[in-house]
């Protein structure tokens, strides 16, 4: 197999809940043109694209036709990737498949949302609407008001059960998750590509916002966020030609269990919290990266959260720590953008989400951090060799794990 | 084994609130003085009607707007006898076209309605002309139709 | 930046034909009636879902072995709800939970009642309380309470 | 370049307008029976890739109810929401990584019974024009491709009816076909109704429901799971602009390109001489002669007179279409992967009715978009 390398990194030159001055394949080809600015490459170096956002937010089927020239695709091979929340990492790794099989030398990964111009409750919801109209008709209450079908918190609440199944298992306590929150969104106000920004958050500022369905609150909660990300990969050869700064891509691995949280015409057999496609995913990648010891080869975590406690919950599940072990490193500062593993130095998904992009985010902070290109101050404090990225989507079951190094992989 | 199935039925369409963008922007503020803009390529020197932000083939931004002439040549048509909503077809009350027009100075062609002109006398090759809604309010149906010349 | 005109667009699902599958949830909301709960067992691996697939998830084999399940069972995991499904705040916090029923691998969601909040724990026993009148639908099923 | 890839095997159903199952269950049989038929385990598959779409299944990320059935529980899984013909090249590309030995690409279509194909491509029209427009929708689109087609070499609009007679006629062979027309010719073509001028209800296909599934093995492993591999010889895809007014509606740049690649990668320097059979996603009948042409299989220009001839036949020197192609039936999302099974029956020597007289290698077809936006050609050998 071959090795691939991340060449270039192109963000939207901001991510804010409502981009009302550009049509979706606009906003896009700011993201395009912030990639080629930030590698000097040209639309004539790119040998195919892939492409991925979750277009029932928006309301447009395969919107990379609309957008065709927008991201400069014309002769070139197009491949749309849609998986849910993890959309961006899936569609990385389609790309890397592109060139690792040695079908292509240069590929870029297109993703993006525009949520504003939907309703991110109504989209998800749209994962289950047959579902609920038949279990409406059988008598469901999905107000949650009585019986069967209690789904707690409206959207929250298969989310809220997760975060208390998690937090029993791991013996820590809402002012964790609190906690976490407050970091990344501390993290986020140094992140110019990040949405919502705290320089001044803390466990307390954010046990003040609302509890929706405990132990979740409104702190806890991602935003809604217009905005593309555009990520450019080469072959091992392709890339020392092209670029300075390569980040390259140990690993990559995908997992899916079973999606019936929320459903009630099937059982799940799954915990919400259990997560196992993560445990999975991460053990083929490690394998597959050669990564030998979890717990100490990482410089660098990103972790899809959209909600906080999942930071503290997806860090044990990739075994980067112990069960139970999560809120401790938070607590003593382990975490943070100076600490042994840095997390989320981003801010995360829970302080910036379009969701196309969310997932792919990930990886391309990894590889930023890698480079030592992370901007506004977020870069970490020492030097990155190795970073791990997930991503997390579906109806709670899907997980992507990447692992990128400073140097090519070997063997 | 005989097996049943629920058919629910979904009460509601999910609904969307686009942004225009800059281009169409600019096209539909030009039908206020009954103006079509065209957008012309700074590599080729093609127009594009309706303007949008790149040609695909320079892999060039467009931002060179020009205004086109209210006249054109018919290029390609079909005579509708359907009409489909909501995905369903039914039958048209009458036969009725749907052309391509390329306006004078512009390289694309624009689809339109055409009208005086029976469905089948039609022909490509045909001058039309423009004809807008007599109360113009920068919407995008004040480009009503277009008819012979 | 300049702000740029809105326009709307739809996804048109009223007028989608949906089929989905019966089999199991119809033989839950049957037995229901009786205040019980049929769920269907795979007869490889032993794992019993209720409702029903028609179809085993590990051993991707058709399953139809009918079983019983308890209306008694463990809480697994469970939430306090403070808003209601578009956001807005409750008149009174809602307890519901997550319940592992004896004799079924597959969990249920459901209202929790008759507990404080802050006596509610993972790992509590709980049962159904079934209303009187029982119709085959999931109203049947009024709530969990403490066992 | 040697791709070392093969179709081990695939399993279809048989398309109909109404296919009375859930998206769940037809999935779970398809691929549960291309298991028995192979002797194998959702266990032996080492990856999967799906290719259905939201707008079409009524349902954001369509696959999250698709995983289990299909077998993919607790594996590893993706999505392509295109052609499946786009998912097995993904498929392709996993394997010749050498990470995994086998794929299994499921796709399928419920656009007979669930829900409109028309909708399909409504939603993917530009909503800040095309959709307030109102003015376009799939079939004038095709229609307006069809009259641009037909002009620019001065053919009739019978041709489209000798196109249309000739696949319904091979469709009512074929036992995978949704439409069955006995004693189909030109003059029943010519009587169906006007939809858009040219194009006639005959000319274009029908809403359907079907689906397949298709197991790709790498070199070695095809050989264990079967006598009779097909070989992936080469594939490529490309892409031409969005708006239909900035295209020459008569050609499809993208499609030569796609077969460029694709040929550059199987060897093929005289598509005419070296290529035995084509199945082609044609979804009306302009667009046959003008994907082949696309394609190199057809000299431009000399359409009427080819498939006046019968050289596009069944028994003719390049059969196009034996199956009688997506006028036959069109489930979209699974169609391109149905040509491609067409063409694996076709060099197995199975396909019976519709079986060419000399099948070695064989090209297959895919398309998205309006009037063929996108297309995905792959070659096939024995």
């Amino acid at each position: 197999m071959r090795n691939v390398g991340i060449i270039g990194v192109g963000y939207t030159p901001v991510f804010v809940s409502k981009r009302k001055d550009v049509s979706i394949p606009e906003m896009i080809s700011e993201a395009v043109d912030a990639a080629f600015d930030n590698t000097g490459l040209t639309p004539q170096d790119i040998d195919a694209i892939t492409f991925g956002n979750m277009h029932t937010f928006e309301g447009v089927n395969m919107p990379h036709l609309w957008g065709a020239e927008h991201i400069r695709s014309l002769g070139k091979p197009v491949m749309r990737i849609a998986t849910g929340g993890t959309t961006g990492m899936s569609a990385f790794q389609a790309g890397y498949y592109h060139v690792a099989s040695g079908l292509h030398d240069v590929v870029m990964i297109v993703t993006y949302e525009k949520h504003s111009e939907g309703d991110a409750q109504v989209g998800l919801m749209g994962i289950i609407t047959p579902e609920v109209m038949a279990m409406l008709a059988s008598g469901i209450d999905v107000t949650g008001g009585k019986g069967m079908g209690a789904i707690g918190g409206g959207s929250a609440g298969g989310i809220s059960y997760q975060a208390m199944s998690y937090l029993n298992h791991a013996g820590a306590g809402i002012e964790h998750i609190d906690g976490i929150a407050a970091m990344e969104r501390r993290n986020a106000a140094k992140n110019p590509y990040a949405h919502l920004k705290d320089p001044n958050a803390t466990a307390e500022t954010i046990a003040k916002t609302p509890l929706v369905s405990y132990p979740i609150r409104f702190g806890h909660i991602c935003p809604t966020t217009d905005g593309a990300t555009v990520c450019i990969i080469a072959s091992e050869e392709k890339a020392k030609e092209l670029a300075d700064k390569v980040a390259w891509v140990w690993a990559v691995s995908n997992c899916a269990s079973d999606a019936t949280t929320g459903n009630l015409i099937e059982g799940l057999i799954t915990d919400p919290a259990e997560q196992m496609p993560c445990i999975i995913a991460a053990r083929q990648a490690y394998e597959r990266a050669g990564i030998k010891d979890p717990k100490t080869e990482f410089d660098v975590i990103e972790i899809y959260n959209g909600f906080a406690h999942q930071t503290l919950m997806f860090l044990e599940k990739l075994g980067v720590c112990e069960v139970g072990e999560a809120h401790k490193l938070l607590e003593a500062g382990e975490l943070e953008r100076d600490g042994r593993f840095p997390t989320n130095a981003s801010g995360g998904v829970v302080s910036t989400n379009a969701i196309g992009t969310s997932a792919l985010n990930r990886v391309t902070e990894c590889a930023l951090q890698i480079m030592g290109k992370a901007e506004g101050g977020h870069q970490v404090d020492k030097d990155v060799h190795k970073a791990l990225a997930h991503g997390w989507g579906g109806l709670m079951q899907y997980v992507t794990v990447t692992i990128l190094g400073d140097e090519p992989r070997k063997g | 084994m005989e097996v049943s199935y629920m058919t629910p039925v979904v009460p509601m369409d999910f609904t969307y609130n686009y942004r225009v963008g800059k281009y169409v922007q600019r096209y539909l503020d030009a039908f206020k003085d009954k103006k079509i803009l065209g957008v012309r390529c700074p590599g080729c020197g093609k127009v594009f009607v309706p303007p949008h932000m790149f040609c695909g083939a320079c892999n060039k931004k467009l931002d060179d707007f020009v205004e086109l002439s209210q006249e054109g040549t018919l290029e390609n048509f079909t005579v509708g006898h359907i009409i489909i909503e909501k995905g369903q077809v039914s039958a048209a009350e009458s036969p009725y076209i749907l052309g391509m027009i390329k306006l004078d100075g512009a390289d694309s062609l624009l689809l339109a309605k055409v009208e005086g002109v029976s469905p089948g006398e039609v022909e490509t090759g045909i001058r039309v002309k423009a004809a807008w809604k007599d109360k113009v309010e920068g919407d995008f149906l004040d480009l009503d139709h277009f008819e012979p010349a | 930046m300049e702000e740029t005109r809105e326009v709307q667009g739809a996804w048109e699902l009223s007028t989608f034909k949906f089929r989905i599958e019966g089999d199991g949830f119809q033989l839950m909301l049957n037995s229901m009636k009786d205040a019980k709960l049929k769920g269907l067992k795979c007869q490889e691996c032993g794992t019993v879902y209720c409702p029903a697939p028609f179809y085993c998830r590990k051993c991707h084999v058709f399953i139809d072995d009918e079983v019983e399940v308890s209306d008694h069972g463990e809480v697994m995991t469970y939430t306090i709800g403070y808003a209601d499904v578009r956001g807005e705040p409750l008149d009174e916090p809602r307890v519901s939970c997550m319940v592992k029923l004896d004799g079924c691998d597959t969990w249920f969601m459901g209202v929790l009642d008759e507990v404080e909040p802050d006596d509610v724990h993972i790992g509590m026993r709980v049962k159904l309380k079934w209303n009187e009148e029982r119709v085959g639908s999931l109203q049947d099923m009024e709530a969990f309470i403490p066992e | 370049m040697d791709i070392n890839v093969a179709v081990a095997g695939f399993n279809m159903t048989p398309c109909s307008s109404d296919l009375v199952t859930t998206r769940e269950r037809m999935t779970f049989e398809l691929s549960s029976g291309l298991f028995d038929d192979l002797g194998i385990t959702r266990d032996d598959v080492g990856t999967y890739i799906i290719a259905t779409n939201d707008f079409l299944d009524g349902r954001t990320i369509s696959n999250v109810f698709l995983d289990a059935p299909v077998g993919a529980y607790m594996k590893d899984e993706s999505k392509v929401e295109m052609d499946g013909l786009n998912a097995l090249m993904y498929a392709c590309m996993r394997i010749m990584t050498g990470q995994y030995e086998t794929a299994l690409v499921l796709a399928f279509g419920l656009t007979g019974y669930q829900v409109s194909p028309y909708l399909h491509i409504d939603y993917i029209m530009d909503p800040t024009y095309d959709r307030q427009v109102k003015l376009l929708n799939e079939l004038s689109a095709a229609a307006l491709q069809a009259r641009c087609y037909l002009d620019k070499f001065g053919y009739s609009e019978e041709l489209l009816d000798e196109i249309a007679a000739k696949d319904l006629s091979n469709a009512a062979l074929d036992p995978y076909q949704l439409r069955q027309l006995s004693d189909i010719s030109k003059e029943k073509v010519k009587g169906s109704d006007y939809l858009y001028e040219p194009l006639r209800e005959l000319h274009c296909y029908p809403p359907t429901d079907g689906g397949i599934v298709v197991l790709l093995a790498s070199g070695e492993k095809a050989k264990e799971l079967t006598d009779k591999p097909v070989w992936i010889k080469g594939m490529g895809q490309s892409i031409d602009p969005y708006y239909i007014g900035d295209r020459d509606l008569s050609v499809s740049p993208s499609t030569t390109q796609a077969a460029k690649r694709a040929y550059d990668m199987a060897g093929i320097t005289d598509p005419k001489g070296q290529v035995d059979v084509a199945e082609i996603s044609s979804l009306f009948a302009c667009q046959e002669p003008l994907l082949a042409e696309a394609l190199g299989l057809l000299d431009q220009g000399r359409a009427a007179d080819v498939y006046a001839s019968g050289d596009t036949a069944i028994d003719g020197k390049l059969p196009i279409n034996p199956s009688g192609g997506p006028l036959g039936a069109h489930p979209i999302c699974a169609t391109g992967l149905l040509r491609m099974a067409e063409a694996v029956r076709q060099l197995r020597g199975e396909a019976e009715k519709n079986q060419v007289a000399k099948a070695e290698t064989a090209v297959v077809h895919g398309q998205d978009g309006v009037c063929a936006q996108q297309n995905v050609v792959v070659v096939l050998g024995t």
